[in-house]
């Protein structure tokens, strides 16, 4: 094989690498909601169906050395990170063996070895870790890193928002800010909860680089965060990126979905990420329809076997609950 | 406490949504803000549709932005209106607690009583909904260690129904907290009205007293009538307020039964049951049979798995086994 | 006399009286300065001089239905509000008959009757207040009425400044946000706090019109405060004003002002907003030496007279301690 | 507890510099930031040209940001950093709540112990300055409230010289309260090191035992003398630790006294005073001769006249009335 033909291969396989990382996603979720009303996941559980091109854009371009930090939204960005399905699927259940040792559940996946810093369920409190995480860095050195924080287009109005972003272009910290605009916090729309809902205007407050980017399109989105990151990498700085996006599901399983209409999500829907990605590598020969098949087929068989790990995972033993508040005699350095 | 009884039975969540209702009826001053509050309803589904009767005006959606919108209320508060401000959660007050301690609870003072904050703030509190650490928590206890502020926690539905309009009527910043587990409680609401202040004697014995808040309160009904197959005779207080508290209504109780379980879902350690603990012994040392045994949430943040929840926040069994060891004059040091 | 010389002698009149304020404002608080040293006046003591061009620039154009929100820097703003200076100093004596009540103290002025509310020492708190009393206006229909807020270039840092600029901008209220920008929050001068400090471009992410003004020089402050003003009146929203000026004393009577050279100090002092325009006036022919010494003859006897006033005054009685804390009986509706 | 004397006096201020000077000598990690610590040197001058030795990045002024910076340290300190922030005021860290009670305290919690927040915070509290309502309060018990905090509050020219380093040392987030009234104190630093917990006793005595912390240990210290003048002998606990307590300490002290006073600056409703009465009362029930009465901050926002301000904050003289009504076996309900 010749160079080029390589490069042709790799680019085809990165392609398709897209399109299963997005269909890993949505069959783990489709999944979860299924098990939700089982009542095997409990508490708040929020889907990421629709917005999936978004991780999958950006999540796999991260090193090892990098950081994310991101809301509880975070399934997706959690699985794409390397956090086993397995492991997320037993956190859902609360299951000793999950990733956050099943203390977390939906909300707070974590995982140490990944960088993976949560799963966090203050809207907008997460920014200033980011940019701590950042600092850290630039502190100590380690050039080249970056950390990826993930937020909803809501968090934008709080005060953390602003106090994280001045922090972080002030200290010229190495963060690449990721604002997915689905458009709602919970049933309140950008327009009726933004003054200036031009998100890029905002960043130019904090003289931070920012572009908008069609977030449902997994390959725009790669490109957008494959020139931010770089920009971060080199020490240019913290970037602002506005994903564009849309969630097909309420806002939680509790959501009556009350404050738009079916209308607009169905047009919505004719945008998904996965078919729509699906079709173009189709149309591009880079795919078969069997070639997809197989993917949701992967994906199902990796779903179902989380499922089972988590189904015969122990519980944590009640005598442990007051562990994990304080470091016990071993964590101390 | 609540008038006369009614033939009506409605949930706590009703209740409130009437009393909220009605103070927009009638009072044009009054308006409601808050995440969410319009078209999705509120989190837990008490202003649903209120909007529609009364628009957006005045059922007022807010960005997410908690400091903003409490300051805006209590300075709407101070610019004439009777602002209800709704907080989801208590875990996100503490974005707003700035507003509400450094001002909404000085102004008056600071001013040498030239102003008052007539602001009426409803949040959220507790777990039992397995949503883990950054949802669950119950506060209450640090805003009754607020002197400028009222804190009330309505534990049934007629105090649901009519609270409201007490704390509207009130010149002061009054925060009201709603215990998410009690929002499907079902229950006379009464004609009311009722008053901001006073405990409320929901059941009366004479062995020993159990004094109980909010979420604790059907917990401690529970543990009573438990006791009571036990042959053990527990009278159980509703404090409704939490600042200021109902001294004298404990100190009655406690003069007759001469023992005490407080209760709280807050964590211990300088928490609101330390606070009744400390009160009874001081009010009533020498009638006292055995120490009070303070029943109260587990120090660690709220785990997410039920068993381990569970496990965090007073059970009956809890409460039982406390007011067992006090009838046994068993002392239960933490 | 016909018209015209009847309105020069108003703008005459009028020029005049905005000289006379700066001078009242500077008198008062030289005064709290050497009394401050006498310790009469204690805690923190936060000295308006050099910046006096703002608040005189401003504040008499309110009406008396407007309402002013200020900081702990705030004696010529409740000075030109028409709070008495006898009740003022009295205040920062911290007696009974302070305009609030003595409990205040110098970074806590209040009057209720002339709709001053406060004196606020949490930097960036009482911005979330002012769109309070601006929706206040709103829902009650009261419609011209206008909240001034008064902050330092220190506060846009704060969350709550961002809170408060969009609840203001979202909601169109009636509020006037001066910015008065002295280059220091304490000693961190605004380029080391702020990654954009061309504060107008911060307003743009809010959608809120914002000018920056020479706020050494009254005239033009008053003739950008009278064109804001005109247009919050008028229902259209709030408008962001910054105010360039400096402040020629230390932070408080605790800062050994150890960040900046004495050389930019004198530089700055040479714009004194009081002497170049009190030359401005000479060189117009509105005034004369003489008429200008009156001015400050009558400030001193103004501010004497406060000072004899608070010597005199009463502390309240210690019994009374726990009042204020809650409304007593006949303060119930 | 602070290991051999030396023959240095200094003040709690310079103890508390050379401790963060040398943390900054002998640890890479460590940074130290927060509002005006460089150039002004801090609002107490305890940074005071710490940043001419150590550069602008690990003397680090931020924005008036306190949400912001404390988060930042919070993340600096899980990204691998020994963060020492800096919060000038305690009311000013209600701004940063958020961070330190659903973040800082929250994070090892919910991750399953995967993550520690070595993060320590500093922050000055107390009255005593006539700086009234925004400026003087006592919240030291509201973070002892929280789990997953340690919350230390140094009363001697020792501990303010050596609990940074043992709060460096611990994996777990550390709020250090620095009394504004303590700065000028002088005395021997010792050659450290000191734990982070464990009471310490100031005083030896066998009538009575006062229980105090920070601003209060110099005051009780004051009250015993003259409490010895009037032939009663009083033992003196300075806690240093709020968070965890050292209840053995306290109790040990107690069974041989029989009497207790808990000093604290804060309002007493659900304050520390209301902890420490609650928990010497249950571990020493049965051995009290009398009920345990607490001297606290009088109710209120603390008001700017200095004769307000002393009264509304313990006095020696109230420690003195407290400590002789417990001798003389008097009820001293609030
Ligand atoms: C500080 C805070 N306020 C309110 C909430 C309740 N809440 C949870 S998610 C959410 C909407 C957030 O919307 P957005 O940031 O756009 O993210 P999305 O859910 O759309 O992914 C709200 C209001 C919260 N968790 N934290
Ligand atoms: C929330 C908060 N943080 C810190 C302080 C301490 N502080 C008081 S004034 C001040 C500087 C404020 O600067 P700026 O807003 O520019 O106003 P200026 O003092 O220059 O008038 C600081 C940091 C405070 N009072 N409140
Ligand atoms: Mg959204
Ligand atoms: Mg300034």
């Amino acid at each position: 094989m010749n160079e080029r033909s390589h490069m042709n291969t790799d680019i085809r396989d990165a392609r398709i690498g897209l399109l299963g990382d997005m269909i890993r996603i949505r069959v783990l979720e489709e999944r979860c909601a299924e098990l939700y009303g089982q009542m095997k996941i409990r508490g708040f559980l929020h889907l990421y169906i629709g917005q999936e091109a978004v991780a999958a854009g950006i999540v796999p371009q991260l090193e090892p050395d990098d950081a994310v930090v991101a809301t509880y939204r975070e399934h997706g960005h959690a699985l794409l990170r390397g956090v086993s399905a397995a492991s997320i699927m037993a956190e859902m259940y609360g299951k000793a063996t999950g990733c956050s040792g099943g203390r977390g559940g939906s909300m707070h996946l974590f995982c140490a070895e990944r960088r993976f810093y949560g799963g966090n369920a203050i809207v907008g409190g997460h920014l200033p870790l980011a940019a701590g995480l950042g600092l850290a860095d630039v502190l100590a050195d380690r050039r080249g890193r970056v950390t990826a924080c993930f937020f909803g287009e809501g968090a934008v109005a709080e005060g953390e928002f602003h106090e994280a972003m001045n922090l972080a272009a002030l200290w010229n910290l190495p963060v690449l800010f990721c604002c997915e605009n689905n458009t709602y916090a919970m049933g309140t729309s950008l327009r009726s909860s933004e003054s200036q809902t031009d998100l890029a205007l905002k960043a130019a407050g904090y003289e931070m680089p920012a572009w908008a980017v069609d977030g449902m399109d997994v390959e725009a989105v790669r490109d957008a965060a494959g020139r931010a990151l770089a920009t971060v990498r080199a020490g240019g700085g913290p970037v602002f990126l506005e994903l564009r996006t849309y969630r097909f599901r309420a806002h939680s399983m509790f959501d009556p979905d009350l404050y738009r209409d079916a209308e607009e999500v169905e047009r919505m829907k004719e945008r998904d990420p996965i078919a729509t990605f699906a079709a173009r590598l189709v149309a591009d020969g880079v795919v078969d329809d069997p070639a997809v098949e197989a993917l949701w087929a992967a994906a199902r068989d990796e779903t179902e076997a989380a499922v089972a790990f988590a189904e015969a995972a122990p519980f944590e033993p009640v005598e442990d609950l007051t562990r994990h508040v304080l470091a016990e005699p071993e964590d101390h350095r | 406490m609540s008038g006369e009884l009614t033939d009506r039975e409605i949930t706590y969540r009703e209740a409130m949504r009437e009393a909220l209702q009605e103070a927009l009826t009638t009072d044009d001053r009054v308006f409601i803000m808050g995440e969410d509050v319009a078209d999705y309803g509120g989190t837990y589904a008490v202003t649903k549709s209120l909007y529609t009767e009364f628009g957006r005006d005045r059922v007022r959606n807010t960005p997410l932005s908690e400091s903003g919108f409490v300051g805006a209320g209590i300075g709407a508060a101070l610019g004439g209106m009777r602002p209800i401000v709704e907080i989801m959660t208590v875990n996100f007050s503490l974005l707003a607690l700035d507003q509400i301690v450094n001002t909404a609870a000085t102004f008056r003072h600071m001013s040498g009583g030239q102003v008052s904050i007539p602001v009426v703030i409803r949040v959220t509190t507790g777990a039992g909904r397995q949503l883990a650490a950054q949802h669950s928590h119950s506060l209450e206890g640090w805003y009754a260690h607020v002197p400028g502020l009222k804190v009330v926690a309505p534990a049934s539905v007629a105090d649901a129904r009519w609270m409201l309009a007490a704390a509207l009527d009130d010149p002061d910043p009054v925060i009201i907290f709603e215990h998410t587990g009690l929002y499907n409680l079902r229950g006379d609401p009464g004609t009311g009205p009722v008053s901001l202040e006073g405990a409320a004697v929901r059941r009366e014995g004479g062995d020993v007293t159990i004094v109980a808040s909010a979420g604790m309160v059907p917990k401690a009904l529970d543990a009573a009538d438990e006791l009571a197959e036990a042959g053990i005779d527990a009278e159980v207080i509703d404090l409704r307020s939490l600042r200021p508290l109902d001294r004298p209504a404990i100190r009655r109780s406690v003069e007759r039964t001469g023992r005490a379980v407080v209760v709280d879902e807050g964590w211990r350690s300088v928490g609101l049951s330390a606070e009744l603990a400390a009160t009874i012994t001081e009010d009533c040392f020498y009638c006292l049979d055995a120490p009070v045994a303070r029943v109260a949430g587990v120090e660690v943040p709220i785990p997410y798995p039920k068993h381990l929840e569970d496990a965090s926040i007073p059970q009956v069994a809890d409460i039982v086994a406390a007011a067992t060891n006090v009838m046994e004059g068993v002392t239960v040091g933490g």
